[in-house]
């Protein structure tokens, strides 16, 4: 579902994100990339997401290779990508519910089948009772889980998320661990950014570790894919 | 912000439940209708929602929509005013004193026959007098005259397709062949006068109006420049999460027709007022000269057009803010993502 | 973005440590005009870096502010003209014939030296003549008068102060109690229709001044508003870290000030360039009417008032947008806190 | 320092996110805020920066009861607080070192002055390098320490830290929670929002705990103030 091959992010001459990192993540799997402050792992994710574009290497997205996608083509991609961001990036002028209904709004859902999932998410993420108060209005750790129900809410085939826990309490985190976990069952790749070791551990899933923008740990040699794309 | 569509939108249709047959094509450009119809709700809404800066917005536009506008009424009024100016371009003839009043009857019958000439009148030499007398204040000095030293007079106007320099040139000299005619008049300086105001006229209409269009389209692309600035974020989600161009476009779009038609409105009851707050002095002024000037006020059909030109421009102004403005936000720049 | 004052800053003067002695009441006035030095810079480098749209405010205040000077100007040009209209509401006085041209001269000599006479022309009886003559086109017809019929005449401008329509009337019955003198004639017509024009003009000119003062403090209170609420952050971490409301409000101060700087620059090309555009027309139609009616152009003076007024206004929009909504912005609303 | 009467914080009628919380916190000392998600900790530190106002009791701040406190001197008591914000609360459009200078430029510090202090702060911090960065060009982890520059720059009486660790791995996380506690070592006042039990439990210092709003551990009875204010 992702591969990198030999990929290399550098943000200006003295900032290098990223050094020929190879790695390949099957359909279905659940994986974690753990690394310091500053290693790396939210560049990671936007290059999977577009957000950014590798200075040299190629990633493969679902079969297709993003350096060469044309710009309007990059929606559709996004489309089939659920993310959780760092820091939410909820808007504050509108409800938690239209909030988590814009993935399902920007695919031109219908409303009765889009309200339908909202309140599912929703439900996953114990905020059903909270979809008519604006995200302001919400505890950090609240607004945090209703960027998790918007990032599952269209049931997206790759789940990234970086840093899902990082305000929420060691019960909530593992709840939310599990969560993921299912959607990995029914066949979606997850990859989480995490610092949380405790909680990584603890599941004992394939661990990325970057160090400096080099992957250390949990990557794969430059030809020797798994295979089952 | 307490403002919740969604509410309604959850509430299962049954109506709609019965369709289940519907082919997905037509349930998609269902739902593209339906977004469409919700955006222009929701942007109307959210103006609906700041009432006071949406008013400063509209009058900002209404302003620069209603000048451009009065000016065009103005020369509209003016042009009227001219064409009476014109026929003040009148031929006077005057005959011979040998002339007999009959024989002048029958030259006045020839020239008013003749296809350039709008209206003749025929002064004959005795009510001359009497008008100089009265005009002139000389009452006195004229009784000492033993004979009447005037002769009779053709007031004569050329109909307008003639009123050009060259073909009121044409008349007179027409005129002054004929027999019994002693001399022509013509004050051809008021068409060079008028000429050259009509000019000055037009070049200042000109210059406030291509002012004053693009104060509107300035106005509009500003408001919504600063209305995407202070949007980024919800156009960084929407591109997040997979919205096109055109989807995000929309919100844009439709706020700057909503401005237009704020600002069109706002546009035509300025204009209304001020009409109504002139036409006094107006008519007083036109009274004092006689003339059958008046302001034209605007009709139906142009209040319409004024408003739907508003909306237009409102949506281009956006269009052209959005397409410099939307490309630099790219989801790049997201805060520690 | 690129721009970093900081590394300025931060080099350790050896100047100022030399001065170590230096009451804290100094420092901390001197920090407060490094600081109001620091954000006037800094509201200036932030229109700086966005050209085309700071271009745009400019302009459309630039538009704003033009057209009520170019109104005033113009008043003023028309004034002047007025001045030579009025002069030719002239007082014209007609002999008796039997009045010899010395006794008119003497008539004449006290009739100018009265305070309310600003000149006096004597046309005597053969000049009228030859002058009607010329003018009616009678040229034959007078041959045949055996005695010049024609008075002399008085032609009399009243002095500025006597020129209302009383103490005209007053000049009028003055001059008809005076010996040898049959008639009096004067055209008071003029003066009405001065006077409807005048008001006419007037609340032309005044409803568009009062349309446009409104738009400029409309332009710079609705462009501070949006720019308040694209920095609504900066606001919010300023609040937080204990900056005071005077704080908060400096920027957005400047902002208009600056905003007021450009848009009073941008009128003022305007104006020249629109004076330049309409010099030729109108100095030919001026021409044509033998007037000596000239459009006034903005002094050196003028100009900076202008540009101050301008900047004044600027202010006070943003302050009026600023108290408006500044409150509205409080931390209580700050994300997840 | 800081002292909770019998507050009560009510959102809405039906959000109650503080009940009857009372304790009493001395100068110098360190404490731990702890709780589930949405329990009512960035409340009970939004209280003390009167960013809220309580619905029911009184909120004292060095000495000063807040409650009756007029609009205008709340900037002056704002200056005597240090705050790291959940999310941060960093303005990207002006550099890592303009960001942090804000609380010293509100108070008119002199640029000399303050370029030092700055400088001293991001050092602790481990951001030197950065502060010609704008912070959009860091990774979320710098951006928290970024926050908690600016919080520790004017070296206030009291400091309180909303998450401060969240997105920061292990290791920084015990660097950022050692200097916290430097700073109670000479008279500063810290109060600590977090979930990280673990890294808590390994401090051992007082720490409080709310539970749907009420003081469970760590508070104090109505009068029983330790004193010594
Ligand atoms: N737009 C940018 N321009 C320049 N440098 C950048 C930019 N974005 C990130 N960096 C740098 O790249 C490095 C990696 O950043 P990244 O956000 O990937 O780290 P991270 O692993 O997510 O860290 P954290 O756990 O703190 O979120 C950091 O040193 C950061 O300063
Ligand atoms: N402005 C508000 N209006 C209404 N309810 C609010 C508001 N702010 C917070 N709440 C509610 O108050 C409760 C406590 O919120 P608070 O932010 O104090 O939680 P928290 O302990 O910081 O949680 P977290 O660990 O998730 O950050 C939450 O249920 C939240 O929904
Ligand atoms: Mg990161
Ligand atoms: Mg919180």
């Amino acid at each position: 579902m992702i591969e990198f091959r030999q990929v290399t992010k550098r943000y200006d001459s003295e900032h290098t994100a990223l050094r020929q990192v190879n790695f390949h993540l099957d359909r279905g799997e659940l994986a974690f990339l753990t690394g310091h402050s500053g290693a790396g792992k939210s560049t990671l994710l936007k290059l999977v997401m577009v957000m950014e574009r590798p200075s040299a290497g190629e990633v493969v997205v679902g079969g297709q290779v993003l350096n060469s996608l044309p710009r309007r083509q990059i929606p559709y991609i996004r489309r089939h990508i659920g993310v959780v961001f760092q820091n939410h990036q909820l808007l504050f002028d509108r409800t938690v519910f239209d909030n988590v209904a814009m993935p399902l709004e920007v695919m031109g859902a219908s409303p009765r089948d889009s309200g339908r999932r909202v309140r599912a998410a929703l439900d996953k993420v114990g905020l059903l009772s909270k979809e008519k108060m604006n995200p302001l209005q919400l505890s950090g750790g609240e607004q945090q889980r209703v960027g998790i129900a918007r990032a599952v809410v269209n049931k997206p085939p790759l789940l990234l998320a970086d840093e899902p826990t990082g305000n929420l309490d060691p019960k909530l985190s593992a709840d939310i661990m599990n969560l993921f976990a299912q959607f990995s069952q029914v066949g979606v790749t997850v990859l989480i950014a995490s610092h949380d070791l405790a909680l990584i551990n603890e599941m004992g899933r394939r661990t990325l570790t970057l160090d400096q923008g080099n992957l250390i740990t949990g990557g794969t040699s430059l030809h020797g894919g798994v295979g089952g794309r | 912000m307490a403002a919740d569509p969604s509410s309604k939108r959850r509430k299962p249709d049954p109506a709609r439940g019965a369709k289940v047959s519907r082919s997905p094509w037509r349930e998609q450009a269902e739902s593209y209708f339906t977004h469409h119809r919700k955006v222009a709700r929701d942007s109307a809404g959210r103006m609906w929602r700041t009432p006071v800066a949406s008013l400063m917005t509209w009058t900002v536009m209404g302003v620069a929509l209603a000048l451009p506008v009065a000016l065009l009424l103005l020369l509209t009024s003016l042009q009227g005013v001219s064409a009476g100016w014109e026929s003040s371009a009148r031929v006077t003839a005057y005959m011979k004193l040998s002339a007999s009043l009959e024989q002048t009857r029958a030259l006045a019958d020839e020239i008013e026959s003749d296809g350039r000439v709008a209206e003749l009148e025929l002064v004959d030499r005795d009510r001359a007098l009497a008008e100089f007398r009265a005009s002139s204040g000389l009452d006195d000095a004229l009784d000492y005259l033993e004979e009447n030293p005037l002769p009779h007079t053709l007031l004569i106007t050329p109909k307008e397709s003639a009123r050009s320099a060259d073909g009121v040139a044409a008349l007179v000299t027409f005129i002054e062949g004929m027999d019994g005619v002693e001399q022509v008049q013509v004050d051809l300086g008021w068409l060079q006068r008028l000429n050259a105001m009509t000019d000055l006229l037009a070049r200042a209409v000109w210059a406030l109006a291509i002012l004053l269009a693009a104060a509107v389209v300035l106005v509009i692309g500003n408001t919504v420049r600063l209305s995407i600035e202070s949007r980024r974020d919800e156009i960084l989600v929407a591109k997040l999460v997979g919205g096109t161009d055109g989807f995000v476009r929309r919100p844009f779009l439709y706020t700057g027709a909503w401005f237009g038609l704020g600002g069109g409105v706002v546009a035509w009851v300025l204009l209304q007022l001020s009409l109504w707050w002139l036409s006094g002095p107006v008519t007083r002024l036109a009274e004092l000269y006689r003339s059958d000037f008046s302001l034209s006020s605007l009709s139906v059909d142009g209040a319409l057009a004024l408003i739907i030109a508003a909306m237009l421009l409102g949506w281009l102004g956006a269009w052209v803010a959005v397409k410099r403005h939307l490309d630099d936000i790219e989801p790049g720049e997201i805060a520690g993502g």
